[in-house]
């Protein structure tokens, strides 16, 4: 009766819809686009309506969508049943992405900077100008410095491979990634133990340890609702956090371990496992290398010892350890993702890789899977030039000493940028990357902007990253793009190749990051490096796959059926020593701990506490806390606090507290939590930008990036989060 | 003499009138047709049957609310057009009240439609009072004591009744809303609960029918003013031999 | 057997995303500030033991309008603009006959019931009316990742629901004060139990309630009184005329 | 003073490692390696080419040292092409493919 498709007019018919209509393109009525299609749209009948194939771009994880597009204004998103990556479901980022699209805060043209850095005055330029500002600022930069004088930030995103082919024809190899400030230091450890990072199997695992990772709220396609089905079916749930988040909350065992001390409790359930002999000895022989250095190695590390550490106690640390054998290899510890939590991060996922090992659980059902075959192509593009005057290699060459060459380290980039040594990087391409938001230490990232000469953004609202930009450029959703086409990975589910065709055309001024850079190039004479269309180029990539894109077109999603489990079967692991590596030979070779070795956490000082920061379901990092459908969730960030800890500060529930680190300062409530160690405090990420471009949360909460000191691990130069201590003192209530 | 007819009713307030009167049908059957409430509703029947006439619910408020808004919007314009002429000498008229006199009316008035006249008569024989029923104007004391009240219940009622609309397209506080239907009920239940006696003693009652008929006819024969309204006739009767004003006579 | 849609919820599935809660507010333009459904969580209560100590897992409780079969809200509406869709059991408001007085929203003991602050009138769940109509589930059911929400028609045995609710032990959430009959079922435990408030009434339907036998009365005695003195006028027509008269004859 | 140990500590373990992978490296210069081996190498050795599809994440790094072992390259049917490559070109492809192999810290993605 009260169906917006109702074609009868009723006496309130006109009113609701003219509200409805208003709240749902409240952006859009300034936009050409959907002005001409209220035009062209035969006004008085029923809307026309359209479902459109697409998938979601609000975090990483690319899941199957499908648009409802009605007279040309998306008014609603809802799960493709067929993409069985996300397994038919849309969280609610995803339901989301509608007002992404909509936002009033987006940025609707190309803006550059008058004012100081920072100081929020901008000019509306046109394309043309801002495409010739930026290439010639970048080739000038070229010129004085050398191409590696210009750094290129992609963050997480499926035009980011195009950011990186322009880097590499520009010739700049200093790039970092989003990873290197997420999940680099678990790849490393299982690269170094597996020779690959793997998918785990948790739709079939029987026992599952979580630590350092939060499934249930950090949501993952498919892994959250696997685990949840997993459960149902019986498989056990045991999370070591010191934050009592929402997997916590829903796993069978919950210890809030002491933070910074996740190895101990591994080595000491490899103790239990060697010690008691509860591996597969067939399978040792004939997979692991280095099982009895192992053994010798972690005899030092009992449960007893461990519980000194860790403050979990020893007998369930023996019980969790022979629970665990006795359900391998359906037994995984889990990977994790962002694992940039402590400075000897790899080395603790190492020790859990090498548990993992010991399960013997690689490549088997409710193990570790290893990666799918999709069977993409790489289009025929031309070789990238070489540049004779660059420098031999990236800035942060060498600060770690197992760093990613592709990705880079953020964190000691710069500090190499800032001192300037071996050599200047002047201008910056930033494309959906927000460090001063989401990563460690904004007063340095800012000092590092200082140093440049020319820094480009493309985002879609103006992040504060943007904000301190030169040049600012609009970027369209996903929702308004075309995109290559991607392989997922999708645990047991599937193996799948996703793309991208735009649901409506792009709203306001935006372009997409890909023309972005084909314009520089055709300034910069390297036209030739990006003479094509994404379709041409997604039509390289699935060269190899004739019926990929009928398929793409009737379920929006193509999957390659693909060997699942054995895919070992008869190959050698990618290690020098051609099986799984517990005892690293490499690692020994450059002087680093073949076997991990217990290292403990920095102590903590007297009156600080330990800030852990972490996922909620509404939020990608920092991205859609501004976002207003997501917004009414949290609309400010809190300090959690353990109340023991509050009484001892003299804080109730509601007060205002600054809280203080080396690296800066902020101001938040504090929200009393059994729910957290007493020497930890916990906040959410993505609040109180320097922005106020983001109107809904500019002067809510307190950042994160402020307060977090920086640090990186050792061996991937991941940044490391958690290791920062703050001092808290009373504001006054609210 | 008998013959002779007066000019009571100018065209438009006989208008007026059956414009009220149909209005007023209308809005209280639409109305009791839209309390679809069991704790609320005497009979149940009565909105479901309503709702089939009307094709649907919508409409029945729709067309109860459209009549309402015709109605409240007819009496304002009328109002204000002819505030002078018409509203002032009216309610001039109906707030005039000698109350010894009028307070007789209403007991002699009372007890002889109640009881008839020989119990008037016995009555006001045993009390100590005249029995004869004292003269009035334009309008008895019971006209005014009925359109003192309708009138002002007619302001309520369509000020509720514009809450009610205006809370369907603008916020108005929910207090305001809530209190104004069950006003907006009870105003119309007491108005009602006179009209019922308005039209008996207007309509019905027996000796009336010159007052129905000048409801088309605009006129009433003399000897029924002469015995309804007396004062005013004595008025009409002086002002006539002051002026000799065709237009107050009966033309 | 009539049909009657109803939610069947495995909430200990439920992870407590909000998926839901954003699908709702898209699909049914829910403004902010408001909320057609909910996930309600279960505090826990391990404040003063020991970190050690048995934890009680957490445990969230989707839920929205239940779509009673004894609605109080139903019998709160004064228009008739919420009724019980006899058609498919669902709760529903007739947007076009509700005036918006908000008679309704306190008598819904789980405050599923909003005024819309633009539309004027009041607005809740209605299983996704509109999707139902092009044949898709209400949009929290299709979004939800641990398709913890089951919908169905619970008399059509062969439905999703009704297998679900026959094989399961379930619940439903009620307050002590009154058996609103909810149609939407909790399997297993379900720990937020005792959120449901006492359905209330605004003062002015109070009133209503206490005054409208009077008014009905008043009205009644009136129009009896009348009647009489017509009866009597027709049966005691010797009542003579001639007296009328009298009066001006006296007079003059 | 408990930092400045840390810090101290961090040093001395970065110096070795850093030492260490030097040690380790080959002396070409990898990214100019990867260059070359796309200009000179590539249109045989690609995907449909004349001759078998290469990419460093094809041998290990020890099947690597025994390509470019001196004079290996003789057998190769290849020959020809490698001789109008200098020896710092063949160095740098070697370092490509070395630091990209198979059993290398990062192994050559297909893209």
């Amino acid at each position: 009766m009260s169906s917006p498709f109702d074609p009868a007019l009723s006496r309130r018919n006109f009113l609701k819809w003219s509200g409805a209509s208003a709240a749902a393109i409240a952006a859009g009525s300034q936009t050409p686009v959907l002005h001409a299609q209220a035009k062209d749209g035969n006004t008085g009948q029923a809307p026309t309506v359209a479902h459109k194939y697409t998938v979601c771009g609000m975090c990483l994880n690319a899941c199957g969508m499908i648009a409802r597009v009605e007279n040309g204004v998306v008014t609603k998103l809802d799960p493709n049943p067929r993409f069985l990556k996300s397994r038919g479901m849309l969280c609610a980022r995803g339901n989301a992405g509608i007002q992404q699209l909509y936002d009033p805060d987006r940025l609707k043209y190309p803006m550059l900077r008058k004012g100081e850095r920072g100081e929020g005055k901008w000019e509306r330029i046109s394309w043309d100008q801002a495409l010739d500002i930026a290439a010639e600022k970048f080739m000038k930069i070229a010129k004085e410095y050398s191409r590696c004088g210009v750094l290129f930030t992609p963050g997480s995103d499926t035009q980011s491979t195009f950011v990186h082919w322009f880097a590499e024809v520009f010739g700049s190899y200093n790039i970092a990634t989003h990873e290197s400030s997420c999940l680099l230091s678990r790849n490393r450890a299982y690269l170094d133990t597996f020779g690959e990072v793997p998918f785990a199997d948790v739709l079939h695992t029987r026992y599952i340890i979580i630590v350092g990772a939060n499934p249930f709220e950090a949501i993952m396609t498919p892994d959250t609702i696997d685990l949840m089905t997993a459960r149902k079916n019986g498989c056990k749930i045991v999370v070591l956090d010191p934050r009592y988040t929402k997997t916590a909350g829903l796993a069978h065992e919950w210890f809030p371990i002491k933070p910074g001390t996740d190895m101990a409790f591994f080595l000491a359930l490899a103790h239990v496992i060697t010690q008691e002999k509860r591996y597969d000895q067939t399978y040792a022989d004939e997979k692991l290398y280095g099982i009895n250095e192992l053994t010798e190695h972690v005899r030092q590390y009992s449960p007893e010892w461990a519980e000194k550490e860790t403050e979990i106690p020893a007998e369930a640390i023996r019980r969790i350890a022979r629970e665990l054998s006795a359900a391998a290899p359906e037994a995984i510890v889990y990977p994790g993702r962002r694992t940039s939590d402590y400075v000897n991060s790899t080395q603790m996922r190492r020790s859990m890789a090498i548990v993992n090992a010991l399960l013997g659980n690689w490549d088997r059902p409710g193990g570790l899977l290893a990666a799918r075959q999709v069977g993409l192509a790489n289009p025929d593009l031309p070789e990238a030039p070489f540049y004779d005057d660059n420098p031999e290699n990236r800035l942060d060459h060498g600060m770690a000493n197992m760093m990613f060459d592709e990705e880079g380290s953020f964190k000691h980039l710069r500090d190499a940028i800032i001192a300037g040594k071996p050599y200047p990087i002047k201008g910056w391409f930033i494309y959906k990357y927000n460090p001063l938001q989401s990563l460690a230490n904004r007063k340095k990232t800012i000092e590092m902007m200082q140093k440049m000469d020319f820094i480009v953004s493309v985002d879609i609202t103006m992040s504060d990253t943007a904000y301190m930009s030169d040049l600012v450029l609009p970027a369209p959703s996903v929702l308004e793009r075309q995109d290559p086409a991607v392989g997922l990975q999708g645990s047991s589910a599937c193996a799948c190749v996703m793309a991208r065709d735009p649901v409506i055309p792009p709203l306001y001024e935006s372009r997409p990051v890909f023309d972005i850079l084909k314009g520089m190039a055709g300034r910069m004479e390297l036209a030739e490096f990006f003479d094509f269309t994404v379709e041409e180029y997604r039509k390289g990539q699935l060269k190899g796959l004739p019926d990929a894109e009928k398929a793409l077109r009737e379920d929006g999603v193509y999957y390659n059926p693909s060997k699942l489990y054995g895919v070992y079967d008869g190959k050698i692991y990618k290690t020098l020593s051609k099986k799984i590596e517990i005892y690293n030979q490499r690692y020994a070779q450059m002087g680093a701990d073949p076997l991990p070795v217990y290292q403990a956490p920095r102590e903590q000082p007297v009156n600080r506490y330990r800030l852990v920061v972490g996922r909620s379901a509404c939020f990608t990092h920092c991205t859609t806390q501004n976002n207003a459908l997501l917004h009414e969730m949290m609309p400010e960030n809190t300090l959690w606090l353990h109340p023991r800890s509050a009484r001892k500060l003299g804080l109730t529930d509601g007060d205002r507290v600054e809280v203080k680190s080396h690296a800066g300062r902020g101001e938040l409530a504090v929200s009393l939590k059994n729910g957290i160690r007493e020497d930890t405090v916990y906040m959410a990420s993505g609040y109180d930008p320097l922005s106020p471009g983001l109107t809904r949360i500019y002067g809510r909460g307190a950042c994160i990036a402020d307060l977090i000191e920086d640090y990186a691990d050792h061996l991937s130069g991941n940044m490391a989060m958690h290791e920062t201590f703050v001092q808290i003192t009373r504001k006054g209530a609210v | 003499m008998a013959h002779q007819t007066i000019h009571r009713h100018t065209r438009l307030s006989i208008f007026m009138h059956w414009f009220n009167a149909v209005c007023w049908f209308f809005l209280l059957l639409t109305g009791l047709g839209l309390i679809r409430n069991d704790a609320l509703q005497v009979f149940p029947a009565w909105p479901l049957w309503m709702r089939s006439v009307f094709g649907s619910p919508e409409t029945l408020l729709l067309s109860h609310e459209t009549v309402g808004i015709i109605w409240a919007g007819g009496f304002l314009i009328y109002g204000i057009l002819l505030f002078r002429q018409e509203v002032i000498p009216f309610i001039r008229e109906i707030l005039t009240v000698e109350i010894p006199r009028d307070s007789l009316w209403l007991i002699t008035k009372g007890i002889q439609m109640t009881l008839g006249y020989p119990a008037l008569e016995k009555i006001a024989e045993k009390f100590g009072f005249d029995s004869r029923i004292p003269d009035q104007g334009f309008y008895n004391v019971g006209q005014k004591l009925f359109a003192i009240p309708s009138i002002l219940g007619g302001v309520v009622i369509a000020l509720t009744g514009f809450i009610m609309i205006l809370s369907q397209y603008g916020t108005v506080a929910a207090e305001l809303v809530q209190w104004s239907i069950v006003i907006h009920f009870i105003t119309v239940g007491l108005v009602f609960a006179g009209l019922l006696i308005h039209i008996f003693m207007a309509a019905i009652a027996k000796g009336e029918q010159p007052a129905l008929i000048s409801m088309f006819t605009g006129t009433v024969p003399e000897d029924y003013a002469h015995h309804h309204h007396k004062l005013w006739l004595d008025e009409i009767r002086a002002s006539d031999a002051a002026e000799t004003s065709p237009a107050q006579g009966n033309g | 057997m009539r049909t009657q849609l109803a939610m069947v919820i495995d909430s200990s599935t439920c992870i407590d995303c909000k998926a839901c809660m954003v699908a709702c507010k898209v699909e049914n333009q829910v403004p902010e500030g408001y909320w057609r459904n909910w996930v309600k969580s279960s505090e826990p209560r391990y404040a003063d033991v020991d970190w050690m100590d048995s934890v009680r897992p957490a445990h969230f409780q989707p839920g929205g309008c239940m779509h009673c079969s004894n609605p109080t809200c139903v019998s709160a509406c004064p228009t008739g603009a919420t009724y019980k869709d006899e058609s498919d059991g669902a709760v529903k408001v007739n947007d076009r006959l509700c005036i918006g007085c908000g008679y309704c929203i306190p008598a819904c003991p789980y405050g599923a019931r909003y005024r819309h602050p633009t539309r004027h009138v009041v607005d809740k769940c209605d299983f996704c009316q509109h999707r139902r109509d092009r044949g898709e589930l209400p949009a929290c059911v299709t979004t939800c990742p641990t398709k913890a929400r089951v919908f169905g028609d619970i008399n059509n045995p062969k439905s999703d629901a009704a297998q679900l609710l026959k094989q399961n032990r379930s619940i439903q959430i009620v307050h002590e004060s009154v058996n609103t009959q909810p149609n939407m079922y909790y399997l297993s435990a379900t720990a937020p139990i005792n959120w449901p408030v006492k359905p209330g009434k605004p003062d002015a339907m109070q009133f209503w309630k206490l005054i409208n036998p009077s008014i009905w009365g008043v009205v009644g005695l009136n129009a009896l009184g009348v009647l009489l003195m017509l009866g009597k006028q027709i049966l005691m027509s010797h009542d003579k005329p001639a007296a009328d008269n009298s009066s001006p004859e006296k007079e003059s | 003073m408990k930092r400045m140990l840390i810090s101290i500590m961090t040093l001395v373990f970065l110096t070795v490692s850093v030492a260490g992978l030097m040690g380790a490296e080959k002396g070409g210069n990898s990214r100019k390696g990867k260059y070359t081996f796309r200009k000179s190498c590539r249109e045989c050795h690609m995907e449909g080419g004349k001759a078998q599809e290469l990419s460093p994440a094809n041998k290990t790094q020890a099947q690597w040292d025994a390509v470019f072992a001196a004079d290996q390259y003789k057998s190769l049917a290849c020959k020809a092409e490698w001789e109008k490559l200098s020896a710092g070109d063949i160095n740098d492809i070697y370092a490509y493919m070395w630091d990209h192999a198979f059993d290398s810290p990062s192994p050559a993605k297909c893209k």
